[in-house]
């Protein structure tokens, strides 16, 4: 019935339009965000002269790289509908063990930070666990989880995290290559591995199917407890990476190094254009929020208005954000120009 | 209490069967319901009692409630967004809000407090239309939506109140945190209220709805269930009691800060969940939070008097957290199961 | 009132745990102090922890108050939420210490350096630093905290006298090393020409945002951190341009208060209900000395890098108020071997007075910013 | 124009003063045109069919009845006056109301508050008298003769089939002049209760629009019959007069001819590829039976007969409460649908409900085909859109699913289309046995053929096939071998000929020809159905 004239003719004019349709809806979000950041740099000059300058740039990208490692595993938890509140907990984990068990000029360390990294996954592998075999709500367990693993490192440290930060977080974060500050070109790097892992991986497949419908993904006869257990270990593991960066950054650990992350993770990730209930969204979207908000807080706190004021200012903006980004307008545009 | 209240007190849908199947009728209420978190308290009551004698004398009754109230209130406010299959991270900024403003303006009397209980109730109602227009009318995420309002909240707390200070009429501050006749607790009253008030609004044509969105919302929709109006009364409702929170938050603490609301964010969403209520909506009851809330707060004390380690409170916490929600999500698919 | 038949006295130590180092060697030093001799015998220390959230707190004074309190020595989350506990408290016989922060509740002992002065005096010395003008960035604590608050006031005050001084960026750090490295990078972003910056606890995270930018170090004054010390006192720093003064809150105070309470309860001492104040450390750059040993002996104030994190904060050592600790006990909590119990000194500074900080219904007195620490070189 | 019946405008006044007519109705989504230009006319006491292939529009047109959806264009008539419903309510007050294709019913409500939604609360109090709404329930299905249904249960226990009935029977409750059925039979295995229903609205007066792509069933209710196609209305028929033929040529463009299959006999003697002995639990009580390569096995039933769990339980999907299963000759122990693709010669199953078990929405229908072989598609675990379109095209082909699809989200496509993607998906595996539940539920004509030849040239290559259908002529036109499952056994297995409706229809209601007197049971249907509530 295919070949009849009619019913082809109208499955091009159909069928065109609403692939072209869909395209736009996810890449146009997308370059959105990455258009708003640019936006908001270069207007950021009327506030400050120095603004907007590429050191500036480099700061947010510096500044910012924590949060896009974050937001890259806690991105992948939501794809699958969930959520992970546990992420300033393993970050702090990472950092503590990594300053606790590694330190300084450690020539162990190039197999204990790995040891640091596989405990992180742990934790995420457990509130997988709870979640698909005990079926503890995501939101939940890895809240439960993150009060437990606090908790621990509280008893772990009795208060006061020890050692220094491990030479190799340090170059990291400190380090110059080519003349570039070594996190940016990191920060390249691991953008191109997580979207080559979510839009690009069999993996990352999976994931969006059981995001989308997990009875249907099985059904199709995809691993899905194990895909259902992957995100929250990929989570909890760059989660614990952050932890690094962040103690390479500051060289030591605090108790508390992670709490600042939590709702600007999420705030990334939904930004982006992910949808919470999972199933939608990039990770090239994530990075977006991410750089987003970064450039939008070393904006604000350029401003010299009260910090009353520069939060509401900044909640703001983030509402616009979400406004221009919304899905429908998207949609609407795409039949709009044509 | 009747059929219908029990129903109504737990929450779901009320679905009594045929009296073929009375067992198992008897078992759904109890694990709809808020049976199961009802059991633990006790239990954990009983242990307080039994550790600590005093425990048992007005006072101390009266001193817990006054500490549950809050948290029982916002709790009970986040349990109608959940049930329409949301998340409200604004009960945070709205309580911050209040708070302040009870302790910047205060109005002294049994006139005033009246006054300043509208006040409450009208800045909760205003960022809860907000939220509402914003998730029911202009379709965003209502986890991004409130996390944006909550920034601006805080924000503006922080304008009206830079460093705590301030002080909530004496009225209020004492007789809301007092005893009737020397017994019978204020804030517990004002939380037996709300559930009373619940108790009917389950019975009327919202109530129906509101569960009926949360479980699926296309098919309300073509049941002639008016979603958006359902959405935004469910806000609007909520932000009320989160005000109403702000207001018993302020005559314990007496005093005004602009932080006051941070602590009770996710506390209220182990409540809603202790208490049994789906995070995935159409589950669960308000009343059920309501003794979550309070398990939360009584467990702070029988932790003290078995004299736990400060450091390792956590951890009991979350483990009681993920024991307490594991089971009631068993016994619920027990009930289900046919 | 002796220990009750040869039981122990019934001490709390109840913490607001706010994550940063100061507050855990605080608490260490007290269990150190319960747990060195005569002390040992007379008291049972049980700590609570309260997170950042007053109703926890008073939740807790609540369970101490049942569960027969003799004493609490506290770090109170906030000057006012506990009072009306508190009040219940006293009237039950409880004795209360607050140390570092305050409440304005008149029947507790306060233990604090707040009244000390510390914003306007480093305020001021930075102000000398700078020659009376220049930009710079003022790094706070704890949004909506009433000792950031206090300090960030005093020091106003004192910048507001000199109109060469210019606030170009102020943010707030919550008293974090990290926090405060990226905030001041962020400041750092658009307005690299800062040429001097004022900062509460996390001191140390601004001179590393400084570093990380490569260029010039600016005169920096801060809190006790051993990092900013030992980078004070550093000559490659210096001769980038690092100088600046450390002072601010000392953990100290935590085990003045303890020590105060118990010669009380012991019968040692005569005290009623007061705000007691607890000298302001004081330390320019070139009185900065590197300790040898376990203790601040012989005017040494600073421990070398291996020997505690750079987070660690020096000031919890007094060889005149403490003199049974060392490191260790700040550390770990434990007490110095052979070390006992010595008498305080007899005379104790009254605080001036801090309108919602220390009392609710009074005054400050006029001369509230008067600076004790250092005078001005500039005008 | 004319209207339904071809009749100028002129004339009949009093008949079209009780009417529904849309005139130059049209819809469109952004640049996707739904609807292109509809006229339609039903009238009072009449049973109106509307005709036309997956994606046609009748479910837009539909929905612009009932105020689902607001057109761009045309107008409406209900009785005369304008009509045009900016809602579900709206149209609820006018007395127009509609049995959803995808039903519209709330899982965690009882019956009863689903039949009252919106209103629950009476005039009076705005407070919600349980027992009251509890009566009003037991009334309507009463009215309806559901009375074996409890008006308490909750939607979401009840097997779909009787939420289909509900689904139906709110319908009428609320259409007191014009019903509107979207492929109401869709999950149902017999007719006799709705065209009873049906019977009685239009016996009120009620006007009754039928859409189905089952046109025998269509014949026996409807008299008369408009055709969409690519979204216009291109004709109305009196159904007496036009043949089968005539109609299916009005909807897809060209003529269809239906063909038995030749029954092929399978020799005995090789071992089967599936062989089950005593199979129980989730419905079933002791099912044996045996598939041989290059068979296709028929499976009828009445809704209910333990169909749904034999198929879930050889899928994977369910764990037997007995029996053993043998795939090749071997026992097979697989708890997941994944392990049955992998077990010996492998099992693939095409799941029942499309829209909640069968597609990934969001996916490109690439993806949704690839998906069980993704390791296979992938290089070093890495793929990209192209790997897959190239990877679903072969099998693509063969259920003639126009390439052009393979890109879009599959959501986006037509039903019968995201049929093909899914039928393409069990073939793509590469699976040599096919467990296909009712594989063409809901789609028209067109893509049945499809569907049809797929499973044909399967089995000409030796694979083997079990398939359920609720549509008897389906079985009679592809199956070998047909087993007739009731109450849970295998109550009659019918070989190549003796394959008709009439034998099956009999062995479908538990009638043994053999032994007349023995379990047959009187009344048609009702008892077949009180199994069915049991077994589920
Ligand atoms: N929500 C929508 N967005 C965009 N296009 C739509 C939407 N709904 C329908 N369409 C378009 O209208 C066409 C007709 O859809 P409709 O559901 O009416 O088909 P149908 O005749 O009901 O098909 P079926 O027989 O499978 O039910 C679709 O093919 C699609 O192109
Ligand atoms: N976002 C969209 N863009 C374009 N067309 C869409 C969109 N969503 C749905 N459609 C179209 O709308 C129709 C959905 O109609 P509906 O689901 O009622 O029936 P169907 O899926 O077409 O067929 P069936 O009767 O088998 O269910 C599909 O034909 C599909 O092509
Ligand atoms: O007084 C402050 C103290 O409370 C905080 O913990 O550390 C920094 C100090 O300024
Ligand atoms: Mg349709
Ligand atoms: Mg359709």
């Amino acid at each position: 019935m295919n070949d009849n004239p009619i019913s082809q003719a109208r499955f091009q004019q159909k069928g065109d339009t609403r692939r072209s349709a869909r395209v736009s809806a996810e890449t146009v979000s997308t370059f959105a965000v990455a258009i708003l950041c640019v936006v908001l740099l270069l207007g950021a000059r009327f506030i400050s002269p120095s603004l907007g300058s590429w050191s500036q740039v480099e700061t947010v990208l510096v500044l910012g790289s924590f949060l896009v490692v974050l937001s890259f595993g806690q991105g992948l938890v939501i794809l699958t509908g969930g959520l992970d509140l546990s992420l300033p907990a393993v970050a702090t984990l990472g950092g503590i063990l990594a300053t606790n068990w590694v330190g300084a000029s450690d020539p162990a360390a190039w197999y204990l930070l790995p040891l640091v990294l596989l405990a992180c996954g742990c934790v995420g592998f457990l509130s997988a666990a709870g979640i698909v075999w005990l079926k503890v709500p995501p939101f939940i367990m890895t809240l439960a989880m993150s009060i437990i693993v606090s908790s621990l490192l509280l008893g772990y440290t009795k208060g006061t995290p020890r050692g220094a930060a491990p030479d190799i977080a340090v170059a990291l974060m400190k380090g110059q290559v080519l003349g570039l500050p070594a996190p940016v070109l990191f920060l390249v790097a691991f953008v191109l591995l997580g979207w080559l892992f979510q839009s690009r991986s069999i993996y990352g497949r999976y994931l969006y199917a059981i995001g989308t419908n997990v009875e249907a993904a099985r059904i199709a006869g995809a691993p899905v407890t194990a895909m259902r257990i992957l995100p929250y270990v990929v989570s909890a593991v760059s989660a614990g990476f952050a932890g690094l960066m962040l103690v390479g950054y500051s060289s030591g650990a605090t108790l508390r190094m992670g709490d600042s992350y939590l709702l600007p993770s999420i705030a990334a990730v939904v930004i982006g254009g992910s949808s919470i209930l999972g199933g939608r969204g990039t990770f090239l979207g994530t990075v977006g929020g991410a750089i987003l908000l970064t450039t939008l807080g070393t904006i604000i706190s350029a401003i010299g208005l009260e910090f009353g004021l520069r939060t509401i200012i900044e909640g703001a903006i983030v509402l616009v954000a979400l406004l221009l980004l919304r899905e429908e307008l998207f949609q609407k545009l795409g039949s709009l120009w044509r | 209490m009747s059929d219908i209240a029990t129903a109504g007190a737990s929450g779901s849908a009320p679905s009594a069967v045929r009296s073929g199947s009375a067992p198992r009728h008897r078992l759904w209420r109890l694990t709809q319901g808020a049976g199961l978190i009802l059991g633990l308290y006790v239990l954990l009551y009983a242990l307080y009692a039994y550790q600590q004698p005093r425990a048992l004398d007005s006072y101390a009754i009266a001193a817990l409630m006054n500490n549950t109230a809050p948290l029982a209130l916002a709790a009970a406010g986040q349990t109608l967004v959940v049930l329409s299959r949301g998340f409200d991270l604004s009960i945070a900024g709205v309580i911050s809000l209040t708070n302040v403003v009870l302790a910047v303006y205060p109005l002294e009397g049994p006139g005033g407090a009246l006054l300043s209980l509208l006040v409450c109730l009208a800045i909760g109602g205003a960022v809860g239309a907000v939220n509402g227009w914003l998730v029911a009318y202009l379709r965003l995420q209502s986890i991004a939506a409130t996390l944006a309002t909550m920034i601006i909240c805080q924000g503006i707390a922080l304008v009206i109140l830079n460093a705590p200070g301030g002080a909530v009429s004496d009225w209020i501050a004492d007789e809301l945190t007092g005893r009737l006749w020397g017994v019978v607790p204020v804030s517990g009253l004002v939380v037996a209220v709300v559930i009373g008030l619940w108790l009917l609004v389950r019975r009327t044509d919202y109530g129906i709805a509101l569960y009926a969105i949360g479980a699926d919302e296309p098919a309300a929709a073509l049941s002639g269930v008016n979603v958006r109006r359902t959405r935004f009364l469910t806000f609007v409702a909520a932000g009320m009691l989160y005000g109403l929170a702000g207001l018993m938050l302020s005559a314990q603490t007496a005093t005004g800060n602009p932080n006051s609301g941070t602590p009770l964010l996710l506390l209220s969403f182990a409540a809603v969940a202790l208490g049994g209520t789906s995070l995935s909506g159409g589950r669960g009851g308000l009343f059920a939070s309501v003794m979550g809330a309070a398990t939360l707060t009584l467990l702070q004390k029988v932790l003290f008097s078995s004299g736990v380690s400060s450091f390792y409170t956590g951890l009991f916490q979350g483990v009681v957290l993920i024991v307490a929600v594991v089971f009631s999500g068993l016994l619920t698919r027990i009930g289900e199961r046919k | 009132a002796g220990p009750k038949d040869g039981k122990k006295y019934k001490i709390y130590l109840s913490l607001s745990y706010s994550g940063n180092a100061w507050q855990s060697e605080a608490a260490n030093i007290v269990k150190a102090l319960a747990a060195t001799p005569p002390y040992n015998d007379l008291v049972e220390l049980k700590e609570v922890i309260s997170g950042a959230d007053p109703q926890a707190q008073i939740s807790a004074y609540e369970s101490m108050i049942d569960a027969g309190a003799d004493g609490i020595v506290s770090f109170p989350i906030s000057a006012t939420a506990l009072n009306r506990t508190i009040k219940r408290g006293c009237e039950q016989g409880v004795l209360f210490f607050m140390y570092d922060a305050t409440v304005t509740e008149s029947c507790a002992y306060n233990v604090s350096y707040l009244s000390s002065g510390f914003g306007e005096n480093s305020a001021q010395a930075l102000v000398n630093a700078l020659g009376g003008k220049g930009k710079i960035f003022l790094s706070r604590g704890v949004p909506g905290n009433s000792v950031d608050q206090r300090h960030t006031d005093g020091a106003k005050h004192i910048f507001a006298k000199y109109p060469g001084i210019e606030v170009v960026s102020e943010y707030y750090s919550f008293w974090d090393d990290r926090t405060t490295q990226q905030e001041t990078a962020k400041a750092l972003a658009a307005h690299p020409d800062v040429q001097g910056i004022w900062a509460q606890a996390g001191e140390y995270g601004a001179i590393q945002a400084l570093l990380d930018k490569g260029g010039n170090l600016v005169p920096v004054t801060g809190e006790n951190s051993n990092g900013f010390r030992l980078a004070l006192a550093d000559p490659a720093m210096q001769a980038k341009g690092l100088t600046g003064v450390s002072a601010g809150s000392p953990p100290a105070q935590s085990g003045y208060a303890f020590k105060l309470m118990m010669e009380i309860l012991t019968g040692k001492r005569e005290l009623k209900p007061t705000n007691i104040e607890y000298p302001l450390p004081w330390v320019p750059a070139d009185k900065v000395k590197l300790c040898a040993g376990e203790k601040f002996e012989d005017g040494c104030n600073v421990f070398p890098k291996d020997r505690v994190p750079s987070s660690f904060v020096t000031e919890v050592l007094n060889p005149v108020l403490l003199p049974e600790l060392n490191i260790d006990s700040a550390l770990n909590g434990t007490p110095v071997k052979g070390a006992t119990i010595q008498p305080l000194p007899a005379e104790i500074v009254k605080a001036a007075n801090e309108p919602g900080i220390n009392c609710a219904r009074c005054e400050a007195a006029k001369d509230q910013y008067k600076l004790t620490k250092v005078a001005p070189t500039v005008n | 124009m004319t209207d339904a019946t071809g009749r100028p405008d002129t004339g009949e006044r009093h008949l079209s003063s009780r009417e529904m007519r849309a005139a130059g109705v049209s819809k469109s989504y952004g640049a996707t045109v739904a609807l292109e230009h509809a006229d339609i006319a039903l009238k009072a006491g009449e049973v109106h069919a509307l005709l036309g292939e997956n994606g046609a529009g009748k479910s837009t047109l539909v929905r612009i009845f009932t105020g689902a959806v607001i057109p761009d264009r045309g107008e409406m008539r209900l009785h005369g006056e304008i009509y045009a419903p900016r809602s579900i309510i709206e149209a609820r007050k006018r007395e127009v109301a509609t049995a959803f294709q995808e039903l519209s019913l709330v899982p965690n409500l009882s019956v009863a508050q689903n039949f009252l939604l919106p209103a629950l609360a009476g005039r009076g109090s705005p407070l919600i008298s349980h027992r009251h709404v509890l009566a009003r329930g037991a009334e309507i299905l009463e009215r309806h003769g559901l009375t074996r249904i409890d008006p308490a249960a909750r939607i979401g226990d009840l097997p779909l089939a009787e939420r289909q009935r509900i689904e139906i029977a709110r319908a009428i409750e609320n259409a007191g002049r014009v019903l509107i059925l979207d492929e109401p039979t869709a999950s149902l295995a017999e007719t006799d209760w709705l065209f009873e229903q049906i019977g009685k609205a239009r016996a009120r007066g009620v006007a009754i629009l039928y859409i189905s792509h089952r046109l025998a069933e269509v014949r026996e209710i409807c008299s008369s019959a408009t055709v969409l196609r690519n979204g216009r209305s291109i004709g109305t028929v009196g159904l007496a007069s036009a043949s089968d033929g005539d109609i299916f040529e009005m909807m897809v463009g060209h003529r269809v001819e239906h063909a038995r299959r030749p029954a092929r006999a399978v020799d005995a003697a090789r071992t089967p590829r599936l062989a089950v002995e005593n199979l129980a639990g989730h419905g079933l009580r002791g099912v044996s039976l045996h598939l041989g390569a290059g068979e296709i096995l028929g499976v009828a039933a009445l809704e209910g007969q333990g169909q749904r769990g034999l198929f879930r339980l050889l899928a994977g999907l369910e764990t037997p409460a007995g029996g053993v299963i043998r795939v090749d000759g071997k026992l097979a122990a697989y708890r997941n649908p994944r392990a049955a693709l992998r077990c010996g010669s492998g099992i693939s199953y095409l799941p029942e409900e499309r829209k909640t078990e069968g597609i990934l929405a969001g996916l490109s229908a690439a993806t949704n085909v690839v998906l069980p072989l993704l390791p296979r598609v992938g290089r070093a675990g890495f793929i990209g859109r192209r790997d897959e379109e190239k990877a679903a095209q072969p099998s693509a082909d063969q259920v003639a699913l126009n390439p052009r699809y393979l890109g879009f989200a599959i959501g986006d496509l037509s039903g019968g289309n995201q049929q093909k993607a899914l039928m393409a998906r069990t073939l793509a595996t590469g699976a040599r046995t096919l467990l296909l539940f009712d594989p063409t539920r809901g789609v028209d004509v067109g893509t049945k053929e499809s569907i049809y030849a797929a499973i044909r040239a399967f089995a000409e290559r030796g694979g083997s096939v079990l398939f359920y259908s609720s549509e008897l002529p389906e079985i009679v036109q592809l199956a070998d071998r047909c087993l007739v499952l009731y109450g849970g056994q295998v109550f009659r297995e019918l070989q190549g000929d003796d394959i008709a409706e009439q034998t099956l229809v009999a062995a479908m209601i538990g009638h043994d020809p053999c032994a007349p007197a023995a379990r047959a049971p009187a009344p048609f249907a009702t008892p077949a159905h009180a199994v069915a509530e049991n077994a589920r």
